[in-house]
């Protein structure tokens, strides 16, 4: 993209590169430090680590609750994911296509839980099942992930439409298809960037939610909720090793993605 | 829902068109709506309501009062717990765009071959748990942590220094560590989108590398910073896991507050008082700088 | 139970795969239990699983803020809940729990005389919960930077300025007031609380931090951040355990808290719950519990079941000595109050 | 409701397929379309021409459904359409710049229409095979649009919507994205196919020479009015109005007059041709470059100072300034002693000039 910034881009360049490989530096400090207590024999996390050892990573098999936990936060967040790309595509399409009046407050309003504090956003659920009488469960985090990860992929999908040729759309009409086979024929293979993009930062996001799912759970945790609750009798570097595992299969999985992305490209 | 009119009064050809609209309007934004007015409309105002209710012995009274926003105008603990948010919510974004920025622009434009690489190492940090990244700081920032542990050894000082840790510095730090990958994201989409065109007309006009960057690129990248900022400054207000775990006896935030008041203090109007005013500054934040940016834009 | 089952298949059926004989299908019944981490290990839960054929269910809570909020939300989602003391009042007032049917706990005769008698777990003459694990919550003090003295004091002296640690809880204004000589520690007057709160205040400069978990202590100990802190019995314990040299001493009086079982109001698992709390009661289940955990049993009777050195190691010869001295963390009626006071002296 | 039936319920050569009746068009306040009344003859190609924003791409937007008359009534083969959607009318388009679908194969976006239709595989795919035939493509079925040339890419669109055997082909600035050389080819291209396949053509362009070699018919527009509708040469011989002759082929305009015994004068008072009837009036006088003849200044009293000129391979063109007034003038390579500065006489055939009312 910006060739000629690199090439020319003298002193500008030099402190450029100086202040991004130092933030990237400071971005992966801690968890450099998380992989390295992951294997500390140690039980608290004191420097100098004194030994070494596997023996957290062992110790995940065994802890039912953490697995629990993990499998809780892996079916929210497979639950949360369709729910938001279904609600959300066909929405940011009507909202960016179709002129009606009180489009300007209602794109506004659905944008609300990315600005509201999460804490908040749970907490009126909260209040809202109460006064219903409803109960807590993993539903209802799935529920209240739900409302705040819907802007995400509106977001990322409208971006998309706006660079979208409209038409292409007005083609497909043209060519004898109505409104819904054009959105299903024409806009959403276009969109697979987006909804992929989309749908791996809701997954993300919903894997690590706290301050939504502090208010909502019910009878089962999710595993930030069981991080936050162990932290009463002292994180344990088990945790340490869920996390560095997690870095783990996320570098896997991007570095997967850059292959297939590029041999795609060629 | 009315579907927008033309300023003519349209011929009966044209609402028949439009009729069909509104099917595939209620079709493709009808669950959605749906979905925000039963889960996101119904609570905030829920949350509303119960802030001008009141509550005794755990039982809660349906029965209009100011009675909270009073006790709120009237205590400074209140307004200081405001202020120390919105003080560090204030720090956080600045130095998350400051920093995010840099990045962004490091990989957009200076990085080379390893682009993508770099790009996918922004998003790796998001994948490790929050509490713990928040946590790990600790260990680094601590008495006996890695950079007193590195001081020590070179010799800077002698004894650990304890200001790193347990105040507003360690909170700023640890959340400003947390959201540069969300500033550095959407400014990294918009430099992306800048025009290779642009640059070299701007070189071309005489523009050196410093000038382009100001008066080209940072004004280009701009929407990308604004969605980051605001991002960041909004789940820093309402943070409430970072002053927990490293604010110390002087970081008292609002999200902390309202915890307390939905918990132990079983005061829910009184937290849902102090939520309205939580919401009420954001959203005047956020139309501050949804104006900013139009204004520049 | 059905609107459970109805819940479980609808998620079944929208996570599709994933979930695929992910949620176990239990033949028998399920036992629901909100309770802290560490109280429900499987060393004393697995027999009654086995012995009843039921599935314990646990969901762990950071706080006490938790345990009401959740309960306050609809607690039909538990058959069992442990409420500390402070808070017990207030489940039975707000009716968050129900009575229990003593006739089906016939361990409950075997705790604490002191402890049987405690006036937050009855009502109009009934009684609403089995208590079940003793704390007391101590100064722990770092042995080796402060190896002499046993006053509350230490914590507000200057030459520990920057290495004290505060519990972030109102239980923190009651261990100040009882320092101060203020005898109704959990009902103090405004013009005490005043007091306490400057005290505090005062104080906050040679704070380092104020904790909230017990793990959280447990690493400012650890990593040398603090040499004294106001605590619990648990921390001192686990600490000495990972060979951080530390000790603790009592106030004077003593202050304890004490957590108790009681069943969640609308509970369809009553009996069930009873035959729990009855197993947990019994000495048994304490001494495995003190073994394992280094919680205090509330029923001696487990001094039999537990190994020598942990009766030892717990001071459970002090605790039986000075239970009857004990102030029990009890309810505050201005809990609002108490919590709005702590905050003020944050922000100060 | 299937093209074909449509193309096969016509029996009458040369009736209108589409026509506009008194037709407007608003966006807000700002009329795009106003009064316009045409007849597209079944079978013809006909071209609007016009300049950017004078409403041509409306008039095809409002045949092919994205738009919708705000008055008057569209009608295709004699059918009021206006309650149609795009995607059940009997047209197709080809869109400016083509809008392929990136995600499709070349085959694939040909076969769309008639997947669309829900028409058998087998007919889909003959029918496809047939039309890359046509368009020479068949060799690149399997690649996707952005592998393609813009000529490529052109056919593929035009393939597209000719599989679908519209009743009415709309073109939108079909050849806008092509170099000269290959505009040219396909403009031979589009007429032989036009011819083939007995198609009705309506093709949207700001191209003069574009409209004039491919059209039957060339209906100019300017602001939202049809100016002028006929032939290549009705337009060409005998613009209707200044606009038009200056809009096809460039014009020169000199104020003049005709007094009351019909001669036709400059305002300097130098005759240039006489015979006019009609009262005594103002007019302006419009002569192409090419039929002005240079002479010398002393041949003729209408003379003019050299400008410029400018080289045009077979023809040179003579920049010159009479007064106030421009002219140019196109003439033979080799032309006798032209050189900026000089003075030439300018002669013309009085049957080449036109003459417009003033006003």
């Amino acid at each position: 993209m910006g060739e000629a910034m690199r090439r020319w881009g003298g002193g500008l360049g030099t402190l450029f590169r100086i202040l991004g490989i130092t933030s990237l530096l400071f971005l992966y400090l801690p968890i450099v430090v998380l992989i390295l207590f992951s294997f500390s024999a140690g039980r608290t996390f004191t420097f100098p680590i004194i030994g070494y050892t596997t023996h957290w990573y062992a110790a995940l098999a065994e802890n039912s609750d953490l697995l629990r936990s993990l499998k809780n936060s892996f079916l929210v967040a497979a639950g949360v994911v369709p729910l938001t790309l279904l609600l959300g595509i066909p929405a940011a399409y009507a909202l960016s296509r179709i002129p009606f009046r009180g489009r300007g407050v209602l794109e506004h309003v659905f944008m609300l839980p990315l600005m509201i504090p999460g804490l908040i956003t749970g907490l009126s659920i909260l209040l809202l099942l109460k006064e219903f009488n409803l109960g807590l469960s993993l539903f209802s985090v799935v529920l209240g992930h739900t409302v705040a990860c819907l802007p995400v992929v509106m977001a990322q999908v409208t971006a998309r439409l706006r660079t979208l040729d409209p038409r292409l759309e007005e083609a497909s009409q043209d060519l004898g298809a109505g409104t819904i086979e054009t959105f299903l024929r024409v806009v959403l293979p276009n969109l697979t960037t987006a909804i992929v993009g989309s749908a791996l930062l809701v997954f993300i996001l919903s894997f690590d939610e706290i301050a939504i799912t502090f208010m909502l759970t019910g009878t089962e945790n999710t595993l930030p909720m069981y991080i936050w609750a162990s932290l009463r009798r002292g994180v344990s570097p088990e945790l340490c090793a869920i996390a560095a595992l997690m870095v783990a299969v996320s570098i896997c999985l991007v570095f997967t993605g850059l292959r297939f992305s590029k041999s795609g490209a060629e | 829902m009315a579907v927008q009119e033309g300023l003519t009064a349209p011929s009966s050809p044209e609402r028949t068109r439009l009729w069909s609209q509104t099917g595939i309007l209620v079709l493709f934004l009808g669950p959605a709506a749906a979905y925000a007015l039963i889960f996101l409309i119904l609570p905030y105002a829920s949350v509303f309501r119960f802030s001008v209710w009141a509550v005794e012995n755990y039982g809660i009274h349906q029965e209009l009062t100011a009675a909270n926003y009073l006790r709120i105008a009237e205590n400074p603990l209140y307004r200081a717990a405001i202020r120390n948010s919105l003080l560090v919510a204030g720090i956080v974004t600045t130095a998350s765009v400051v920093i995010g920025y840099a990045l962004a622009v490091y990989i957009a434009f200076f990085s080379g071959r390893g682009q993508s690489a770099l790009f996918f190492l922004l998003v790796i940090p998001l994948w490790t748990s929050f509490l713990l990244r928040a946590f790990i700081w600790r260990m680094i920032l601590g008495r006996q942590g890695i950079l007193n542990s590195a001081l020590l050894w070179v010799g800077v000082v002698d004894k650990p220094i304890d200001v790193l840790l347990f105040n507003m510095f360690s909170v700023c730090l640890t959340l400003t560590y947390v959201f540069i990958p969300f500033v550095a994201l959407p400014v990294y989409a918009a430099l992306e989108k800048i025009p290779k065109d642009l640059i070299e007309a701007s070189m071309d006009l005489g523009g050196s590398a410093w000038v382009t960057f100001r008066r080209i690129i940072i004004p280009l990248s701009l929407p990308g910073v604004v969605t980051g900022a605001i991002f960041t400054f909004c789940l820093s207000f309402g943070d409430f896991v970072t002053p927990t775990l490293l604010g110390g006896p002087d970081v008292l935030m609002v999200s902390s507050v309202i915890i307390n008041q939905f918990g132990a203090s079983f005061d829910w109007p009184m937290g849902s008082a102090l939520a309205v005013i939580v919401i009420v500054i954001v959203a005047t934040g956020v139309a501050l700088a949804t104006q900013l940016e139009r204004r520049n834009g | 139970m059905q609107r459970r089952t109805f819940i479980q298949a609808t998620a079944t059926f929208t996570f599709g795969a994933v979930a695929a004989g992910s949620l176990p299908a239990f033949g028998g019944e399920e036992l629901r239990l909100l309770t802290w981490e560490g109280y429900a290990e499987n060393a004393w839960v697995k027999n009654f699983e086995a012995e009843h054929g039921v599935r314990l269910s646990k969901t762990y809570v950071g706080s006490n803020d938790e345990y009401m909020a959740k309960l306050a939300a609809g607690g039909g989602d538990y058959d069992l809940v442990v409420i500390v003391s402070s808070l017990a009042r207030r489940a039975i007032d707000a009716g968050f729990v129900e009575p229990l049917d003593l006739s089906q706990i016939p361990n409950f005769e075997n705790i604490f005389p002191r402890v049987k008698n405690v006036p937050f777990i009855a009502k109009d003459g009934q009684i609403y919960a089995a208590p079940t694990f003793l704390f007391v919550s101590p100064v722990t003090v770092n042995a080796k930077a402060l190896p002499e003295g046993n006053d509350f004091g230490v914590l507000f002296d200057r030459k520990n300025a920057g290495r004290i640690a505060m519990w972030d809880d109102v239980s923190t204004l009651g261990d100040v007031a009882n320092w101060m000589g203020i005898d109704d520690i959990w009902n103090m007057t405004d013009d005490q609380l005043a007091a306490v709160r400057a005290k505090l205040v005062e104080q906050k400069p040679l704070v380092r931090t104020y904790w909230s978990q017990q793990g959280e202590a447990m690493d400012l100990f650890a990593n040398n951040e603090v040499i004294a802190a106001n605590s619990s019995s648990y921390i001192t314990k686990i600490l000495k355990e990972r060979g951080v040299p530390v000790r603790e001493f009592l106030g004077k009086p003593p202050l304890g808290g004490i957590d108790s079982h009681f069943v969640v109001k609308g509970s369809p698992n009553r009996e069930l719950a009873h035959r729990f709390i009855n197993h947990i009661l019994s000495a048994e289940s304490q001494g495995s519990i003190a073994d394992v955990t280094g919680y205090m049993p509330t029923n001696p009777a487990s001094k039999a079941h537990m190994r020598p050195e942990t009766w030892t190691e717990l001071g459970l010869d002090d605790i039986s000595r000075e239970i009857d001295s004990m102030k029990f963390w009890d309810d505050i009626p201005r809990r609002a109050r108490y919590i709005e006071v702590l905050n003020e002296v944050k922000a100060a | 409701m299937g093209s074909t039936a449509l193309l096969k319920s016509s029996v009458r050569e040369g009736d209108a397929i589409v026509s506009f009746d008194r037709v407007e068009k608003r966006f807000g306040e700002f009329v795009a379309i106003e009064d316009l009344s045409l007849d597209v003859r079944r079978g013809e190609f006909l071209t609007l021409l016009g300049p950017s924003g004078c409403g041509k791409t409306t008039t095809l937007r409002l045949i092919n459904g994205f738009e919708l008359p705000t008055r008057g009534t569209v009608a295709i083969d004699g059918q009021a359409v206006s309650d149609l959607p795009p995607f059940k009318r009997c047209v197709n388009t080809v869109f400016q710049s083509y809008a392929l679908f990136p995600h499709l194969t070349v085959e694939e976006n040909v076969a769309y229409g008639l997947v669309i239709k829900r028409l058998p595989r087998r007919d889909v795919e003959s029918r496809v095979r047939d039309m890359l035939e046509r368009v020479r493509l068949s060799d690149k079925a399997k690649r996707r649009p952005r592998d393609l040339s813009g000529g490529q890419m052109q056919r593929v669109a035009l393939a597209r919507a000719l599989v679908n055997e519209p009743a009415v082909l709309l073109l939108d600035e079909p050849l806008g994205a092509l170099d000269a050389k290959l505009r040219r080819s396909m403009q031979f291209e589009l007429r032989r196919m036009h011819q083939d396949l007995k198609l009705t053509i309506v093709c949207v362009t700001h191209d003069q020479e574009e409209a004039l070699t491919m059209s039957d018919r060339i209906a100019i527009m300017n602001s939202g009015e049809l100016i002028q509708l006929g032939t290549p040469r009705e337009v060409f011989e005998r613009p209707t109005c200044r606009f038009v002759a200056d809009f096809i082929g460039g014009c020169n305009f000199l104020a003049g007059s005709v007094d009351g015994a019909g001669v036709v004068k400059l305002t300097d008072g130098i005759a240039i041709k006489d015979g006019d009837s009609g009262p005594p009036r103002k007019v302006t006088i419009a002569v192409r470059p090419q039929n002005i003849s240079l002479v010398s200044p002393e041949a003729t009293p209408f003379t003019a100072i050299v400008r410029d000129v400018a080289y045009l391979g077979t023809m040179q063109r003579v920049a010159l300034e009479r007064g106030e007034v421009s002219l140019h003038a196109d003439c033979p390579e080799n032309y006798a002693d032209i050189r900026p500065g000089g003075l030439v006489g300018l002669k013309f055939d009085p049957e080449h000039i036109a003459l417009f009312e003033e006003g």
